[in-house]
């Protein structure tokens, strides 16, 4: 077996951010979609963490903490946007949520 | 060897995680493959020496966010909530479609550079710190101080949304 | 933030703070209760109705099985009332041993009151501390009558039984451990910050909602109003003694968690006085052989320690048994207050509001 | 090999079950304890004075049926005492009982690792454990669990900020976030972090205390509400499991506690030279000592108050804990900077 590269690492953050892209393609349920966001924000801080380990530079991790705050921020917020969407059209199907007001 | 072994078992985890969450037909299950998810990436993290960004991913996403999804998920008790879609077998087809462009794109790109030797290494940070953890918050507080802040105030600001949004009436 | 939809929630038959077998269904937002509808009959045995076909003598041994805990209490307004119906005079000594029986009728009720109450509330040491008193009163019983929770302690005009040897220096000693151990449980609850905190300004009701609502007993007296039957209406050898009515100001659960702590003291002090003041002479009247009231009607009530027991007895002066019995039990009319009590608090505060307001389901469902 | 393999597994062999006995034998102790407070025995009948009472709860917990309600969500309803257990366990890894002690010649540390984030990697794993709480009311499918199982969750991430709010600020003291490095540090200062930070200890302490669900902060399983919260439904193994977790949970917050203010394995007043006599006590036996005051306490808490409400415990940790947490923190940063 070969050693283990950050090409390798690269891959596998190109197939979970593919998993990610076919989660919000396919599902319909927003939370769904939520989630599958968040598995794309994983995939980039794998290869994030993936360059600071091959640079030996701690800045990509920093980044990495950087998105982690920013997906806090968004789930919090998301969350409470769906949470309200659900109380006023009792469905979480995403193709329902075409107004911009109600 | 060793760090193959745990590299490609932890690969093989996290994918199929991953699938599993986009499949799942309960939410909540979902989510629970999302938490294992998040696990076996913050490994990853510790074998790619970023035991911070580990334990973060652990106490952040895993411990707080996740659940935060949880206890939606578990007030909209969507168990029952059947998934309707206008015009299911188009929409799949487009998202694969989309998806493969994309895995093609990126592994064309990953193998474009492959083959070519890569950039010079950026000159090491320069800090007094020692560890990973002392790297990282030194960074955060002298370089990325500005970023930080903005972060902060990010935060504080879905905050403030957050409560408006879920309060009973505003 | 919980608001997406109410919750119906059925607390109990088989709960462990319902004090038995009382249902309460509530609606709630949240952890916020909208309404309470409070479900009984579980325990129903038709004591009225039984009541109707047993002869004087034998209803005092009925009347034992509704308010369980205080089970001589019970006798004492039964037996009051067919004497009131039949004129009859009781000799001063029975009067003076049924106020002391009366009176440790109430402090065992009290205990376990105290005890199920903080437990409901979490503090679970003080139930074993009322309980190690409360074993203490069983103790006086099984000394006076051989029985621990269903006496059959009295009988029409008087007592079966006169008290036994030194069983007066047991009671006194008795109020002396009392007295100690009721500043025991001030010392564990009545200044904790987390007891305050979890009674005071819940469940609070007025004075003239509280009459409205046709509460009685501690928990009338925890609203201030200044009704005891002890005092208004004498009846036994009440008369005779000092005491007493102690009286809340705010109408919280805290207030009547005070009042009844108080009732400790003042009960320890009536029992005390009733032994100073013993009178020699029979324990039982003139009874006639065969019991059968004139006809007629009567209602009387004593303060049990739950609130207001009342006996309705119908007699048409002929058969042997009465024509129409009929309680008013206070734990039954006391548990119409719950669910005005406990609308708009918490899920937990429902438990220390059923607790708070004392009832026991034997009475309610009769 | 030996030394980076079979050693520490060694060592996490040992340690398990050392945690499972003494989490058994918590029980027993809970029950003589509170026994003693409220004046009676507690178990007798199982060897003398009770002392194989945990043996005999753990096999009648075995053998006991294990149901599962009908319309549960089979998976998760497993799965959720597993995940309630286990963080708790895996907590133990980076908990240096003593510093090293000489066995057969050999120096071995008496802790599984000695990781540089040690500190926060401890409250990584108390932050899953919430799961195992959420999922188990979610998978009972019925009431009484799910209430409690959103008041737990709601509970525990509250505390769990302050919490964290305050454990920084004894970082800001230590200088690190190794569990061995901040007794080290305490060994420097020549004293214990109890008298440096005195408030920090409380907001541990009660958080602490609400974080393991215990008295007056055991709203989930208040027995009198929500009748066995949230694990109304389960029976048998699992329950036990549950159980477990709880008292492994107090024992985790109790040995942090003694490593961050107690100073671990560091006899009392270490920069004290007249007393140095105390060291012949080893350091292991100072760290078990102090963890069992730390659960004594807990215990005696436990026999004394009443409960909290819901709304009360949220104010509590909100309004008063993380405020009190942050203004700790500004104070201790700002005498860092200026002493």
């Amino acid at each position: 077996m070969s050693p283990i590269t950050p090409y390798h690492y690269l891959v596998l953050s190109a197939a979970l951010f593919t998993i990610g892209v076919l989660g919000v393609m396919l599902r319909r349920n927003i939370i769904i979609i939520f989630m599958s966001i968040e598995l794309m924000l994983n995939a980039v801080n794998i290869s994030l963490a993936a360059f600071s380990d091959q640079w030996q530079n701690a800045i990509g991790q920093v980044f990495a903490i950087f998105v982690i705050a920013v997906a806090a921020a968004e789930a919090a917020v998301g969350l409470g946007i769906i949470l309200a969407f659900f109380r006023n059209k009792d469905t979480l199907n995403i193709d329902d949520m075409n107004g911009l007001r109600w | 060897m060793l760090e193959a072994i745990v590299f490609y078992t932890l690969a093989v985890f996290t994918l199929g995680f991953g699938v599993l969450v986009i499949t799942a037909r309960n939410t909540v299950h979902s989510v629970l493959f999302l938490v294992a998810n998040f696990l076996c990436v913050a490994v990853l993290y510790v074998a790619l020496a970023a035991e911070f960004l580990a334990v973060i991913q652990v106490l952040v996403y895993a411990g707080g966010i996740v659940v935060l999804y949880l206890f939606v998920v578990m007030l909209v008790n969507l168990k029952a909530i059947p998934e309707a879609q206008l015009d299911p077998a188009r929409r799949s087809r487009l998202g694969f479609a989309i998806a493969a462009a994309l895995l093609v794109e990126v592994s064309a790109i990953l193998v474009y550079a492959g083959q070519r030797a890569g950039p010079a290494a950026p000159a090491a940070v320069d800090t007094p710190a020692r560890g990973n953890t002392e790297l990282v918050g030194w960074l955060l507080y002298t370089d990325f101080l500005i970023p930080f802040e903005l972060a902060s105030v990010l935060l504080l600001v879905a905050m403030i949304g957050a409560i408006l949004l879920a309060r009973r009436e505003a | 933030m919980f608001d997406t939809n109410e919750l119906v929630i059925n607390m109990g038959p088989q709960h462990p703070s319902t004090h038995g077998v009382l249902r309460v269904v509530l609606r709630l937002d949240g952890e916020r209760v909208i309404d309470a509808n409070v479900v009984i009959g579980y325990l129903h045995r038709g004591i009225e109705k039984l009541c109707e076909y047993r002869d004087w003598g034998q209803i005092v041994l009925i009347t034992d099985r509704m308010d369980y805990i205080a089970a001589a209490s019970n006798n004492l307004g039964y037996c009051e009332t067919v004497e009131k119906l039949m004129s009859l005079e009781v000799p001063p000594r029975a009067r003076y041993i049924r106020t002391i029986l009366a009176e440790l009728q109430r402090i065992a009720s009290h205990c376990l009151w105290l005890g199920t109450h903080a437990m409901d509330i979490g503090a679970m040491t003080v139930f074993l501390y009322a309980f190690r008193e409360r074993e203490l009163i069983l103790d006086l019983f099984e000394d006076y009558c051989g029985a621990r929770l269903t006496y059959n302690a009295m009988r029409i005009g008087g007592l079966p039984l006169d008290i036994p040897p030194r069983w007066d220096a047991k009671v006194r000693a008795f109020c002396d451990i009392l007295d100690e151990k009721v500043n025991e449980y001030e010392e564990l609850l009545t200044h904790n910050r987390i007891w305050l905190e979890r009674t005071r300004r819940v469940g609070v009701i007025s004075g003239e909602e509280a009459v409205a609502i046709g509460l009685s007993g501690p928990a009338l007296r925890g609203s201030g109003v200044a009704r005891d039957i002890r005092k208004d209406e004498p009846y036994a050898a009440y008369a005779d003694f000092e005491f007493d009515v102690p009286l809340g100001s705010d109408g919280d659960t805290y207030d009547r968690y005070l009042v009844r702590l108080e009732e400790f003291r003042q009960s320890t002090r009536i029992i005390r006085q009733a032994l100073d003041g013993l009178p020699e002479g029979p324990i039982i009247g003139k009874v006639p052989r065969l019991i059968k009231p004139p006809a007629g009607e009567t209602y009387h009530a004593i303060e049990s320690p739950k609130g207001e027991l009342g006996y309705f007895i119908v007699s048409d002066g002929k058969s042997n048994v009465p024509y129409r019995f009929r309680v008013r039990p206070p734990s039954f009319c006391n548990l119409q207050a719950l669910p005005r009590l406990v609308k708009g608090h918490l899920v937990a505060d429902v438990v220390a509001l059923i607790g708070s307001i004392d009832i026991v389901l034997g009475e309610v469902d009769r | 090999m030996l030394e980076t393999y079979l050693v520490p597994l060694l060592k996490i062999v040992v340690l398990l079950n050392a945690v499972l006995v003494a989490v058994t034998y918590m029980v027993l102790l809970e029950r003589k304890v509170i026994a003693w407070v409220q004046v009676r025995l507690g178990p007798m009948r199982v060897g003398p004075h009770g002392v194989l009472q945990p043996i005999a709860d753990a096999i009648k917990l075995l053998l006991k049926e294990d149901i599962t309600p009908a319309r549960a969500d089979r998976w998760v309803f497993t799965l959720a005492p597993i995940v309630s257990m286990v963080p708790a366990l895996i907590a133990f890894a980076v908990i240096p009982f003593d510093s090293a002690i000489t066995l057969f010649g050999y120096p071995i540390t008496m802790y599984v690792a000695d990781i540089n984030v040690g500190l926060l990697y401890i409250v990584a794993t108390t932050s899953i454990s919430v799961y195992g709480i959420i999922l188990a009311g979610y998978a009972s499918n019925s009431k009484f669990p799910l209430l409690a199982g959103l008041r737990a969750s709601a509970q525990l991430i509250s505390y769990e900020v302050a919490i964290t709010m305050m454990l920084v600020s004894l970082v800001v003291m230590a200088g690190t976030l190794s569990m061995v490095g901040i007794v080290r540090a305490q060994l420097e200062a020549g004293m214990w972090y109890v008298f440096v930070q005195p408030v920090a200890f409380v907001i541990l302490f009660i958080g602490g205390l609400a974080e393991t669900n215990r008295a007056p902060f055991d709203l989930p399983e208040a027995e009198q509400e929500l009748t066995g919260g949230f694990h109304t439904e389960y029976s048998g193994m699992r329950f036990a499991l549950f159980f477990l977790a709880e008292y492994a949970n107090m024992i985790v917050v109790s040995a942090v506690a003694t490593t961050l203010f107690l100073g671990g394995w560091l006899r009392p007043f270490p920069n004290v030279g007249a007393l140095a006599f105390l060291d012949l006590v080893p350091g292991w036996i100072w760290f078990l000592g102090k963890t069992f005051v730390f659960l004594y306490v807990f215990i005696w808490i436990r026999a004394t108050l009443p409960r909290y409400r819901y709304d009360q415990l949220m104010r509590l940790g909100w309004k008063v804990l993380i405020p009190l947490a942050i203004a700790n923190l500004v104070v201790t940063g700002l005498l860092k900077v200026l002493l």
